[in-house]
């Protein structure tokens, strides 16, 4: 069979080396034959080497969708750079793909270019089903027609000169291709496979490593292509994760003991992740009947000192809005992380969105006043659990994270943290309690007050979701009710002094001030960075705090003739006028500055690329420049 | 040493609490209203074990029984109508020390909280649970509940409760890991106090129906069983509620009754040998979600620190 | 014992007939003395004779509190007068208590006030109890101290006069002597308590109507003032009900036939009058297990051609959230109603607030367009039902109706309403559908489109609340999900367009313009009239529409030099600068508008009194007139 | 005749519905899943019986089995997580003339759905209830359900699950008016299309809980079931389902149960005879609350007008 296989690439005698400052290459294959860990560990060495990496992943609808099959295609793209990378780009520059069909779902989403380098699995040419055969010709030429650089390689028929059993190999062959072409260092590569497989046996690793050689082998014989990212080794200490992993870690390392959750896409693997790990700090995951038991549950820890996190997505948000209200009335710290996804209703489970903004501040009935913040990386989904459970506590009140399905699954290193005991929640103090202190004794400046604990004596009393005087004690009248909603908005407005002014990303004071938050940021940095290449004085501001807002925004506004929102969610067009809808941080923003902020957004279900940001905001420039290949209407969704 | 102070210590002082270390606010229910005599054996069960009331809680949803923590001097939820079971679960499972007792209506319960009811039989934390039982809406005046007995004239429903209630006995009986079943009566202070006595010992969730007396909008309900004691059925056994002689003189229809066999107390459940009162059943081998909620509560700072070190370690470049 | 009695009224020679174009009149007692039916009926008969009337209910915190203590008082307020009343006024000018304690809740509340005149039960004088008898004469010397002119009634021994059994007759007897007080017609009297009664049997009635004049003959005999409030008889037929009633009332009109729910204050009374009643026209109340069950019993019955409604308050809303998007999602009909209590959490039960208008319009995750009105008065509460089932038919999404606990317990007479038959929803449409009509043909101008029901041949599809195309099927596409969104929210556009701006009260220009909504309509506008009284350009406008917006607002805006909303929810004083909390109607109206819109807003449980609001407008004119009774930090709440 | 036309009419003409008039879209379950053997023993009793597809409704939540109506080309509603239930209630309460199918899962029906579980148990409206029991969370990829068998692992419980399992038949048994309760297998078709049938037929709500195979997360589940299939006890009477003679050659442990003998049916429900397969209990006399709900159908507008009339003059002043 080896000789039957043709490669079109015929060997060149010298490679074509290209300096590029950044590539994006994506792996695909049908789910279960492993390209997902084969993009991952070429994510890790590229980071390792001191690349700037941001890996996401690619997830079939289905859980064992047809072989074979655009819908079935299942992997991840790895974008390298320079520099550091904050997103995922747009088009592929190196495609590797199992079968012929899975590169249409990339296709149908534009993740390919005329030009993209695709690396096509040759076997299906020899299948003996004639319609397979059929198939892959009729892609083959498919592909040529549009522009992609096909190289057929015989994937199966190379891995069976190394092992019997290619299915369970071929992703670390492809690997080894890759870190040829990328000239990527084995030794990392060997390092990575001991740290995986180690614990499988030494047979395992050896049987990976020569899959490794032997795809690194094949590709610096046959590809006519070198592509060389220059690595900057960083000298800190560096790890690598996705966004709910990290989210897992800030809940170890802020001392939180209790998960409590109900599964729901895609906030479950931070749930997964504590499940088997959690334990090592001491915590416990529990998993509820529903996401309302999961909020009383966790809502029930932190009464009794135990500061706990829910976990959900926007459903589940939704059930939990009642407990909420009731945590922020009876002030019990509760950390709530959100990791959004596409709405409404049932929506887009696996799809990213910024839709839960205004739920997350205004989606309990009455006034209730709660802390909300969204983390714009990977690093700061660690970093903003630990601060969300000292802000719970000193407020005394829950306060929602706002991560997403992009934040989730996306890879990027940064430096490691190290653990400190000051990010620990403090042990439950159970030394009596001051005498004569009541359990709301509230600062009338600030709002904050002490609570009691179980177990602390003499601090007994009852908490209370009715309205209640500073004893605790249910009363109904109107001073009293007054008195509490001032002392619990007082205390958002103590957050909100002790805040600083943002920090405008460019000028402080041009054009376009572009403002956006969560997810989007990287993308938002990286249009901005390119249309002031074009000569426009565009800036872009993110908020991490959208309940307080950040302090002194209209000033910083004040400095740019336009200021505009980039999110993904529902916003209608300028042309709507009055009635128009605006997207979420645009409206939230409008009503607290009055500045006519204008937005840009749409909700495609995958991040968006920097191009397409890029082009909305040009065409709010003064002169209206297009990007003719944008269709603005229509995004083209890269992921 | 190193580490962090532990997060609860053994008390150690003596203290002698009477019964008024147990009373707070005057109860606001109605003139003999049945919680009166609930929240009445309660303070002189804790003031009787000398619970220290800073480590009694008391979770309770909302209803008129559940404004039930407000009257006792202790530490108290008055939570969400249907959720104090998640709550009170969250209270215990990382403070073991606590004493931790549910109040709840049969709206509270059996209607808004029936998922957490099955689910927490099950979890079989050690919670006692008091569920009052007064087949109505109290608080919100007079809607039925799912345990109003089939034809009662409710506000929601004028012309009578149109399909039968359920039992909440039944229903408890029918979750797999239940552990402590039994149904006493607000009417009978000896039985009830009793009951909730034993409900306290037991390790796991204990389940105490009470047949509460609501004379305000419920005025006839318990009438015939207050004037024909023989339709309770009393059950003795050495593994059961203790039943005091007052309480056999009271009531003729004593019936033996291992709380070990479930079937026998999934058939006196039904009530077809008369209303049951007592432990009807009890599995002290059911496995307890409190021990597995408590693992890991005695890590040390230095312990937590070289955790999260070994975490990141797994994810270092 | 009727000799012992001591009225310290001696019996005046000529009455001091006083001519008033209104009086606030109250009548208290423990609860379960009947103090509400002779407030209701004293209501009815004056509404009958022509006068304009509103009654709100006093009720106890609890069910049975302990007799003789404040917080037992449960009665009725009822203004009566020569015009229309659209609130409940300030302090009373009569009040008649069955003990000396009941009027100490009022007092508590600002309900008196120096001149008030207070018929009291004197029998407490001679109890045998001697703790009795001396709270009485302290509360008695107290009163007098206060300066309300007490008049000492020995309400109990003249009924022994007339019946056996005061307890179960002093209100009708009460309910005499008011009648003679304001020189009312007896026969109407006779005629209401047949209606009531005459089911009871005759005896019943006419042992009532005994008690009924000799109360009238001992005022006419004791009383030494006569309150003439001069009627204008209405030449068309009319009701008078309060708000829950009329909304059941329309609920039928509406030919709605299912009312799912569960039991919350202070929204469940429209479900007890439906379980009453609502066999007569054919619909069922659908009582279930919890609020979630409750909405989505009202979306399969929608679903199934039968347009649901659902009715709760605040802490059930927040329940309902995720359903409430589903629908939106699903484009699924259904009317929910909200009766606002005081929040957040469970709050106030039985108290006001206009606290859940942000949770109505952004409660669901997710971009969920849906349709917000609000009722102002008892006629509208009646209407808008039947406004509100077809638009959600028209529009097939979900409406909120927002009422809250003031217009729930508030009667006010309006004019009848005839039934009518393009009111009523039509009948199940079973004929096959058209063929190759999509289930979500979306107009893509107005985003309607016609539903399948269960039953038509030919139309057979899924709904789902999961991104779905024109087919309802499951759809990830990025621009199949634009679509829907786009579609959804078109629909909203398109009603918005359908609305007319809505009418100032008032001059359509001037120096403050008062914008308001809900159950505080009444008291802005008595408040405008005084503000204007004392010569300011004040003008006032109501919103009935939430969501969309009626149209036109910024033009309306242009002609005021301020703008400010009155509102009972939380909002911070002006000074709180950028990060100011406003009241939620406000914060839509400026994010908005981008019009710079004040607001006033407070939060003591209870409705605003005209008064307060016109402190708040003087305060906010150029020349910041101070009202100097009126201290707007602690407001005085009169009921 | 003045007045509104009715709701609905019968059927008139002829019609001969083949299987394909009840496929819809391919499923996109996992091969070797049992929701792929249900859906077609759902659609051969819908042609069979000949089931107008317009007069059909699926109701479902949120999961893998939840799919299911997006494969019937009948009306279909593919609802909330845990939520069909409420919804299929609310479909049936005013469309008598309508068929209305339940698909629920494990996680759908006996976690976050329990409480409309145990009410619709109770209400007892004419619904076929299919309980897809996989025992674990298929859509979201292997999390424990509350049937997941004690040890399993799982996503949320590497270590093995710590409780035990509720089992769905001895919960419902406990509910009061449950009026139809049966298990059966997805891996025999004969059985399990009788199941449906039967459970069709009944009036009342018939729940069937259907053990699932889930080879994706669960894939040895039922091997031991399946190797010796003497592990099920076979439920045979007059007045139960059917068993075909291939059933009977196939599973050795026939037993005899009468359904109407609901303690022996909950003492077989709980596997101490075997996998019950079969009928366990049937009340046919268990009141029916689409009985209620349908009141009033009949309604003119002329009769709808007077009524609003009459209940307007009861406000006249
Ligand atoms: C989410 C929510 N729904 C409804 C209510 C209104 N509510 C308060 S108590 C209650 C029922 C009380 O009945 P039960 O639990 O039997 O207690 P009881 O008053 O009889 O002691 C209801 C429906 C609420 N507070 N919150
Ligand atoms: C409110 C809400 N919570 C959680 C989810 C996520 N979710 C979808 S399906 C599912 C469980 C599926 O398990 P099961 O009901 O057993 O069905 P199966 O997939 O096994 O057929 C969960 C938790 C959701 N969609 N909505
Ligand atoms: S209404 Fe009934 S349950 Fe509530 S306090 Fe009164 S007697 Fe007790
Ligand atoms: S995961 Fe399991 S339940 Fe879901 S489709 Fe696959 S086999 Fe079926
Ligand atoms: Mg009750
Ligand atoms: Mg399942």
């Amino acid at each position: 069979m080896g000789e039957a296989s043709q490669s079109t690439a015929a060997k060149p005698a010298q490679p074509d080396v290209q300096d590029v400052a950044e590539h994006i290459v994506e792996i695909i294959s049908d789910s279960g034959e492993g390209a997902q860990t084969a993009g991952q560990l070429f994510g890790t060495v590229s980071a390792r080497m001191g690349n700037g990496v941001w890996t996401v992943e690619i997830i079939p609808a289905e859980i064992e969708p047809p072989y074979r099959s655009r819908a079935g295609a299942s992997g991840n793209r790895i974008r390298i750079a320079t520099d550091a990378v904050s997103n995922m780009g747009e088009a592929a520059d190196v495609v590797v793909a199992f079968n012929e069909q899975v590169p249409y779902s990339r296709i149908d989403v534009g993740g390919l270019r005329p030009g993209t380098i695709l690396f096509l699995e040759s076997m299906w040419a020899q299948s003996p089903d004639e319609l397979i055969r059929k198939a892959y010709a009729e892609a083959l030429a498919d592909f040529r027609h549009r522009g992609y650089e096909v190289v057929e390689v015989p994937m199966n028929d190379e891995c069976l000169k190394v092992v019997e059993d290619p299915k369970r190999g071929k992703n670390i062959w492809i690997l080894g291709l890759l870190c040829a072409l990328y000239e990527r260092d084995a030794a990392i590569v060997q390092m990575l496979i001991e740290r995986k497989l180690g614990r499988k046996g030494k047979a395992i690793v050896e049987s990976n490593m020569a899959l490794f050689n032997a795809g690194y082998k094949w590709a610096e014989q046959n590809a006519p292509w070198r592509f060389r990212v220059a690595v900057k080794p960083s000298d800190v200490d560096r790890v690598v994760m996705n966004g709910n992993e990290a989210l897992a870690l800030g809940i170890m390392a802020a001392g939180i003991e209790v998960c409590s959750m109900y599964p729901i896409t895609p906030a479950t693997s931070v749930s997964h992740y504590l499940a088997a790990r959690f334990a090592k700090v001491g915590g416990i995951v529990h998993q509820a009947e529903d996401e309302i038991a999961a909020i009383g549950f966790a809502i029930g820890a932190s009464y009794a000192g135990k500061t706990a996190v829910t976990v959900t997505s926007g459903p589940g948000l939704a059930l939990k809005s009642e407990f909420i209200g009731f945590a922020t009335m009876a002030e019990i710290p509760l950390v709530i992380i959100d990791v959004q996804r596409g709405g409404p209703s049932t929506g887009l489970p696996t799809r990213v969105e910024q839709g839960d903004l205004l739920a997350a501040l205004f989606g309990q009935p009455g006034d209730t006043p709660n802390i909300v913040m969204a983390p714009t990386t990977i690093e700061e989904c660690f970093h903003f659990v630990i601060t969300a459970r000292k802000l719970a506590e000193t407020f005394r009140m829950p306060v929602i994270l706002l991560s997403d399905a992009s934040l989730a699954t996306a890879q990027q290193p940064f430096p490691r943290p190290s653990a400190r005991e000051e990010w620990l929640a403090p042990p439950v103090d159970t030394s009596p309690w001051q005498q004569d202190v009541a359990p709301y004794a509230w600062d009338p400046e600030t709002g904050l007050s002490q609570r009691p604990i179980p177990g602390q004596r003499g601090g007994e009393y009852v908490v209370t979701g009715l309205a209640h005087d500073e004893e605790s004690h249910v009363a109904y009248e109107s001073k009293v009710n007054q008195q509490g909603l001032k002392m619990r908005r007082r205390k958002l407005a103590t957050l909100a002094r002790s805040l600083k002014p943002p920090t405008v990303y460019g000028d402080t004071e041009g054009e376009i001030l572009v403002v956006g938050w969560g997810s989007t940021r990287g993308a938002i940095e990286e249009a901005v960075d390119r249309v002031r290449g074009h000569g426009h004085k565009v800036s872009s501001l993110t908020l991490h705090f959208l309940s307080p807002l950040e302090p002194g925004l209209k000033e910083i506004f004040r400095h740019f003739n336009k200021v505009m929102t980039i999110e993904i969610c529902y916003s209608d067009p300028p042309e709507a006028g009055e009635g128009r809808t605006y997207a979420q941080l645009a409206f939230l923003l409008r009503a607290q500055t009055l500045v006519d902020v204008d937005c840009w957004s749409c909700v495609p279900g995958v991040p968006l690329p920097p191009r397409v940001i890029e082009a909305a905001i040009r065409e709010r420039l003064p002169d209206h420049e297009q990007i003719p290949e944008v269709d603005l209407e229509n995004v083209p969704c890269t992921v | 040493m190193y580490g962090l102070k532990q997060d609860w210590e053994a008390e150690e002082e003596a203290r002698c609490l009477v019964l008024e270390d147990f009373e707070s606010l005057t109860p606001r229910w109605c003139p003999g209203c049945g919680d009166h005599a609930v929240l009445g054996s309660l303070q002189r069960l804790a003031r009787d074990l000398q619970l220290p009331p800073e480590k009694v809680v008391i979770v309770s949803g909302i209803g008129c029984s559940s404004r039930f923590p407000h009257y006792m001097k202790t530490y108290g939820f008055h939570g969400l109508h249907g959720r104090p079971l998640p709550i009170a679960s969250g209270v215990l499972s990382r403070r073991p020390d606590l004493h931790v007792f549910v109040v709840t209506g049969d709206g509270d319960c059996c209607a808004i909280g029936t998922a957490h009811w099955i689910h927490a039989i099950r979890h079989n934390m050690n919670l006692t649970v008091l569920l009052f039982d007064n087949n109505i809406y109290g608080l919100t005046m007079m809607q039925s509940s799912p345990t109003t007995p089939l034809g009662n004239v409710s506000n929601t429903h004028p012309g009578g409760v149109p399909i039968g209630p359920i039992n909440p006995l039944e229903v408890t009986l029918g979750i797999g890991n239940a552990s402590f079943v039994a149904q006493t009566l607000d009417w009978n202070p000896l039985h009830l106090y009793a009951t909730i006595k034993s409900a306290h010992e037991h390790q796991g969730l204990a389940f105490v129906r009470i047949l509460q007396r609501c004379p305000h909008f419920m005025r006839d309900r318990w009438n015939d069983l207050q004037q024909d004691t023989a339709g309770v059925a009393v059950l003795e056994h050495a593994d059961g509620i203790p039943v005091d002689d007052a309480v056999r003189r009271l009531f003729p229809n004593i019936r033996q009754h291992d709380p070990a066999d479930l079937g026998g107390g999934r058939h006196l459940a039904t009530g077809e040998e008369g209303i049951p009162m007592g432990l009807l059943y009890r599995n002290p081998e059911s496995p307890r979600y409190n021990e597995i909620t408590a693992r890991g509560l005695g890590k040390t700072v230095a312990d937590k620190l070289a955790g999260l070190e070994a975490e990141l370690d797994r994810f270092a470049l």
